[in-house]
């Protein structure tokens, strides 16, 4: 299990959940049981979002392997300047 | 409209062209010379990228007919350094990185030469006044003000 | 991935500062940049641009610009839809990109593009656009950001919004972000003082001198050829196809050199024009921007409406914080509200944290990223009320801070946890910094200031490849802005242990190497950086097995060490040291070239940390303001060029200066921008700064082999703060607005005295 | 656009008389180019004046007035020690328009016509009692500098007229003048405001005096009251106040992208202090350097 959490902007699309739980063992799997889970988180997750796994950002990644028992949160996609 | 003949001198080589008398000199180095290391950052006299020398006398390119440069001697940073030995302030300001994007440079490095000519030991105030007119928007000048101050002291101690 | 110790001390080439492999061609003249090019029976192109900040467009006739035997093609929004020119049924950002580009029905700005002429000179094409009439119904504006959501403001776009903004806001309210953590109103009860104020900041233009210049090929089999200035020309390659309606693979990019961009350069404007006019004429098109063009209808970066409340104890614990942004990104959505939020509060260990970021639409041109976007406006707001804070507690801020600053582990105000940062090592630089001690003259006033910024990581290809004599050429995809080929050689020539001197890098073009994201982000030195590297070991393997072989020994009893293949240890035999120009001497009968390469979306871009320390001087009688002296702490990682590293922390202040100081686009009532060229719009000029110190901090980035954290956008975050707070310091009156115009700073003194 | 470039100014001003729709003449260029070059002004007929003789001389006459061309740029000023002497607030002011290389082209007669109540040598020009030769179709006229510009981008000049000498008052002794503007920036701006002084000494008291103000209302204005607020005084703080009201009062500025009425108002006060104590100075024979900003 993951505990994604969520920024506040996206909590009333989550049921008012802070903290969703889901089964994912990398980024991709985590954000398609996001959207499973709570339906209406596909607009944001469409929107582009970023993952930060134990404090290490992933602005686009798909892939990334999530180890048990980490931190995850999910961050407004993050884009240059 | 009917176009007009000009001849001049750029860096010391005599050149020709028509021009309409609506186009400006850096207009007339650029697309007729093809010496495109003048600039056009403003085409209002604010940027500084086009400066040349007009008889010797330094001014922003953009700022000049082309028709205006007939008989006239005109110096471009193209006409900076003497063959392959670059010019004491050109080989600052690689080494100092007095540049970043390198667009401002070509203006600077025209309108500190005709500082040091006339000025062999500015103030840094003095430089910096000088080059007002020479806008960079990726160093803070620092390097560059760096740069032109010490090529002038390397200049003195060289004579 | 952990960070190689062998390599974050004892590099040979990393960390020196050799002269830029372009410098030649940039102070010769030589260097070609994107006016500068030229193209066989080439045709100039001009623009049509609106007068009006909103209007409907009736009527665009262009048959008398048409009849002019000197013009050869003209181009509207029309030619868009037909999709004579441009591609149909585009959805998202590209429609956003294509409305930007040219106007359809409505012009949103003054300056929008409504039509384009492709003439046989320049003068012709100009004098073309006067004979294309436009009828316009002119509608109501607005241009600022607070008028824009109160709901009798005109409405610029019906249905922008999306998911994030809640009933009831105005239709100009395009997005909403709402993040944080804790109980601000339990933090702010613990709190000894809580401030609550209001600041606004106006919107600057990236400022970079060269204007969009770029030379257009499109032909009737759908394969172009485009040479422009751009910060990314992959994105312009996608862009432009994607609005054209041809295969990305058939329009090929070359990027110019390029005259400053600074976020300004990660889009297109005219790019796309020049290929319709050019497919229309079938003739080369060049196009080139004024400055005026450059001003009205390029990126400036967003206008900021901020609250900000935070809490503090009498020891100078922060207890809590709370700020809402409103930020105005011209006439589409795309305000960077979210990073003015997520960034805000970020250098702080906040228990109790809430911040909310508005993305408005207003009749002003599309903003474009600027450094670091969003994040100064935040930090001016944020670090003013900390420095009131101090001050009424009696504090010294730079005491203050380090006691509140985040560090490895603490939880961050957009959500997770730090790795590593640099934060307290930039305040602890700055407090021992000499400057920060050094006597005040009177009149002059001190402040500081912290800033905060993500950084980039992005698609990245880099190839490498080796020669018979033993030199490398290195092609990257993310365009030189400030010395980058210097630091790629750099890094290069540690992997390989071959001479700096020893290696070219190009910047390839979009048909020779593979994606690359935009040179932002502060990604260049990071991620074109990781894949050099990469790159370079990955023609290491290839080396060390060549030699493997011709020793007869396994690959793993082969290392390299200072440019040589080596046996790993006395077991694995004992060879002489064979130097790369051997192995590439007989490379081609030995199994082939030896080339090297990589590709991937690096995913380990550190964050980055700055403090400045900045004295200003207020003259009383005229609110005229001088920097007298500017220090730039800044935690860059690891410096692979110290000295364009300095460069990019001076640049970044002198920037900060100019927005802090004099620069703001000035709008009249009648929507027009006033300020269009260089003489009103007051970037700093040589004679208004002084010298700019700076100091590198290099606490390394755990995702960088090397530990390279970016630099380019962090120096700008702290500026304003700092300088307001060193501003309001000499003034004795705190200054809530930017620009600190000489007639903004003489009215808060009449009001304080 | 028809380009000329007449050798006298007698051909000049025929050819202007006899030009059809928009006519502009040729100095320095510094404006006429920038309105050129933004569509602002396309002229039908340019009247490039300066190979036309004598318009590059700088002539002190016998009785100690000077002789300007109209074609000598800023930057040729400021290098003529005698001139420099003589006249410093004239120099200082045409030295602060633009950058250098705006003043390697600027003139003092392109300043002055251009009509900009904002421009820097105008207000130096009128305190020091400038004039102005103009030729037109009918012959020459002399005219006091400060009739010429009659609002903005207007002047007094008449079909086929065009300024061609101007005439600085021979310094005499005990005499000083000065210039400061004030901009945002440390150069490259236009004034927000100007103001020019220049004064007679007797002893340590001032005889006669002159207080010009820029950029403060339509054209730029001689400020008489100014001028009588420091006659008969030796510039003590009490003198120096009623100047400084006497300059704010006469301000009728505008609020614009440059500034404010209020600020405009304030500083004018606060300017005309610190040009009159430079212009003092400088007639107790002090040498003090034009300064930046």
């Amino acid at each position: 299990m993951v505990e994604v959490h969520l920024w506040s902007g996206l909590r009333s699309l989550a049921g008012g959940c802070e903290v969703v739980s889901v089964e994912a063992r990398d980024t991709g799997e985590m954000l398609r049981a996001l959207v499973r889970a709570h339906p209406e988180l596909q607009a944001p997750i469409d929107a582009g979002v970023s993952v930060a796994i134990d404090g290490r950002v992933i602005a686009s990644g798909l892939t990334e392997p999530i180890p048990e028992g980490a931190e995850v949160y999910l961050m407004q996609r993050l884009r240059g300047g | 409209m009917s176009k007009i003949h000009v001849s001049t001198t750029v860096n010391g080589d005599a050149v020709e062209y028509l021009c309409d008398p609506r186009e400006t000199l850096l207009d007339c180095l650029r697309d007729k010379l093809s010496l495109t290391g003048a600039k056009e950052g403003c085409g209002t006299g604010d940027c500084g990228a086009c400066s040349v020398t007009l008889d010797g006398r330094l001014v922003c390119s953009c700022l000049v007919l082309g028709v205006e440069a007939e008989g006239k001697e005109i110096g471009t940073v193209e006409g900076i350094a003497e063959g392959d030995v670059l010019h004491p302030l050109q080989q600052k300001f690689i080494d100092y990185a007095a540049l970043q994007c390198g667009i401002c440079t070509p203006g600077i490095l025209v309108a500190a030469k005709a500082l040091l000519e006339q000025n062999p030991d500015p103030t840094e105030e003095e430089v910096r006044f000088w080059l007002a007119g020479n806008l960079c928007r990726c160093t803070g000048y620092d390097k560059i003000i760096r740069a032109v101050m010490d090529t002038a002291r390397d200049m003195r101690e060289a004579v | 991935m952990a960070l190689d110790d062998r390599k974050s001390d004892g590099f040979t080439f990393v960390g020196t500062r050799p002269n830029r492999p372009d410098g030649l061609d940039k102070v010769t003249g030589r260097a070609r940049f994107g006016a500068d090019a030229h193209a066989p029976g080439m045709l100039h192109g001009a623009i049509l641009r609106s007068p009006h900040a909103h209007a409907r467009i009736l009527r665009i006739d262009t048959s008398k610009a048409e009849a002019l035997k000197d013009v050869k093609a003209v181009v509207t929004r029309a030619d868009f839809s037909d999709k004579v020119e441009f591609a149909p049924g585009l959805e998202g950002d590209f429609w956003n990109i294509l409305e930007n580009v040219m106007a359809g029905d409505k012009a949103l700005y003054d300056g929008h593009a409504v039509a384009a002429v492709a003439a046989t000179s320049a003068l012709a094409a100009r004098d073309a656009l006067k004979l294309i009439e436009v009828d316009y119904e002119v509608l109501p504006h607005v241009t600022d950001v607070d008028k824009a959501m109160l709901m009798d403001a005109p409405v610029i776009r019906q249905g922008a919004a999306d998911y994030s903004v809640p009933e009831g806001m105005h239709p100009n309210v395009v997005r909403k972000h709402e993040s944080g953590h804790g109980d601000v109103e339990a933090g702010f009860a613990e709190a000894d003082l809580v401030i609550e104020d209001h600041f606004t900041t106006e919107a600057t233009h990236q400022g970079y001198i060269e204007p969009h210049a770029c030379l257009a090929t499109l032909g009737a089999d759908g394969k172009g050829e485009l040479w422009c200035c751009t910060q990314g020309h992959w994105i312009v390659q996608k862009t432009c196809a994607a609005l054209l309606g041809i295969e990305t693979a058939n329009l090929r990019v070359t990027a110019s050199e390029i005259g400053g961009g600074f976020g300004g350069k990660t889009t297109v404007f005219i790019e796309p024009v020049a290929l319709a006019l050019s497919r229309k004429a079938n003739k080369p098109v060049k196009l080139v921007m004024s400055r005026s063009e450059v001003f009205r209808a390029t990126g400036p970066t967003a206008s900021a409406s901020m609250d900000i409340r935070i809490g503090m104890k009498k020891d100078g614990t922060l207890t809590a914080a709370q700020g809402t942004f409103r930020l105005q990104g011209g006439a589409f959505p795309g305000g960077p509200a979210d990073f003015t939020a997520m960034c805000a509060f970020a250098p702080y260990n906040l228990p109790h944290v809430r911040q909310v970021g508005y993305d408005v639409m207003t009749n002003r041109p599309k903003q474009a990223a600027y450094r670091a976007p969003g994040s100064p406006m935040a930090a001016f707001a944020v670090e003013s009320v900390i420095d009131e804070l101090c001050n009424q507690l009696g504090l010294d801020p730079i005491e203050v801070r380090p006691k509140n600053a985040s560090r490895e582990g603490t939880k961050a105000s957009y959500g997770p946890r730090f790795q590593r940062v640099g934060l307290v090592e930039t305040l602890e630089a700055a407090k021992a910094h000499p400057h920060y001690t050094a006597p005040l003259k009177p009149g002059q006033g001190r402040g500081i200031s912290c800033g905060f910024w993500f950084n980039h990581g992005g698609e990245t290809s880099v190839s490498l490849a080796l020669s018979e004599d033993g030199s490398a050429q290195v092609m990257v995809g993310t365009p030189d802005i400030g010395g980058s080929r210097a630091s790629m050689a750099l890094m290069a020539a540690e992997v390989l242990g071959i001479p700096y001197e020893n290696i070219r890098v190009t910047i390839a073009d979009t048909a020779t190497l593979g994606y690359n994201d935009v040179s932002h982000g502060s990604r260049v030195t990071y991620a074109s950086g990781l894949a050099t590297i990469k790159a370079a070991r990955h023609a290491v393997e290839k080396l060390c097995e060549r030699a493997a072989k011709k020793w007869g020994i396994p690959v793993d009893a082969v290392k390299w060490e200072n440019g040589c293949a080596v046996p790993s240890g006395p077991n694995a035999g004992e060879f002489d040291p064979l130097p790369l120009a051997d192995i590439t001497a007989d490379m081609g009968r030995t199994g082939g070239p030896i080339s090297g390469h990589f590709e991937a979306t690096p995913e380990g871009a550190g964050v980055s940390f700055a403090t400045h320390i900045v004295d200003a001087e207020v003259d009383p009688e005229t609110g005229k303001t001088k920097v007298v002296r500017y220090t730039v702490v800044q935690d860059a990682g690891k410096a692979i060029h110290p000295t364009y590293v300095e460069g990019q922390f001076q640049g970044g202040a002198a920037q900060g200066i100019g927005w802090a100081l004099n620069e703001e686009y000035i709008y009249g009532a009648d929507g027009r921008l006033q300020n269009s060229v260089f003489l009103d719009y007051r970037i700093p000029v040589a004679s208004d700064l002084p010298m700019i110190d700076t100091v590198i901090v290099e606490v390394p980035n755990p995702g960088h082999p090397f530990g390279v954290r970016g630099v380019g956008e962090t120096s700008i975050c702290p500026p304003l703060a700092a300088i307001a707070n060193a501003v309001s310091a000499a003034a004795g009156a705190r200054m809530r607005q930017l620009p600190m115009s000489p007639p903004r700073i003489l009215a808060a003194l009449k009001a304080d005295g | 656009m028809q380009y000329h470039s007449p050798d006298s100014f007698a051909q000049a001003a025929r050819l202007a008389a006899e030009a059809e729709g928009i006519t502009r003449f040729l100095a320095g260029g510094t404006d006429v180019l920038v309105q050129l070059r933004a569509d602002i002004v396309t002229p039908d007929t340019l009247i490039d004046i300066k190979k036309i003789p004598g318009t590059h001389d700088i002539t002190r006459n016998g009785d100690g007035s000077w002789t300007l061309g109209v074609a000598v740029p800023g930057a040729e000023l400021g290098e003529h020690a005698g001139l420099v002497a003589d006249w410093p607030g004239v120099v200082e002011a045409m030295n602060l328009v633009g950058s250098t290389q705006v003043q390697g082209r600027a003139t003092l007669t392109g300043n002055l016509c251009n009509g900009s109540p904002a421009a820097d040598s105008v207000p130096a020009m009128v305190a020091a009692s400038m004039t102005a030769t103009v030729t037109g179709p009918d012959g020459e006229r002399v005219v006091a500098v400060e009739d010429i510009p009659t609002g903005p981008g207007r002047t007094s000049l008449a079909k086929g007229e065009l300024v061609s000498a101007l005439h600085i008052p021979a310094r005499g002794a005990n005499a000083g003048d000065a210039y400061l503007r004030f901009i945002p920036r440390s150069e490259m701006d236009i004034a927000v405001v100007g103001c020019a002084v220049n004064l007679r000494l007797d002893g340590d008291t001032i005889t006669e005096a002159r207080v010009s103000l820029g950029a403060v209302a339509p054209t730029v204005l001689l400020v008489q009251d100014a001028a009588a607020a420091i006659i008969g005084s030796t510039l003590d703080d009490a003198a120096l106040d009623r100047l400084a009201a006497a300059a704010s009062a006469a301000c009728k500025p505008i609020d614009d992208k440059r500034g404010t009425i209020a600020f405009r108002t304030e500083v004018a006060g606060v300017l005309a202090k610190r040009v009159a104590r430079i212009a003092y100075a400088r007639a107790k024979g002090e040498i003090i350097r034009g300064h930046h900003g």
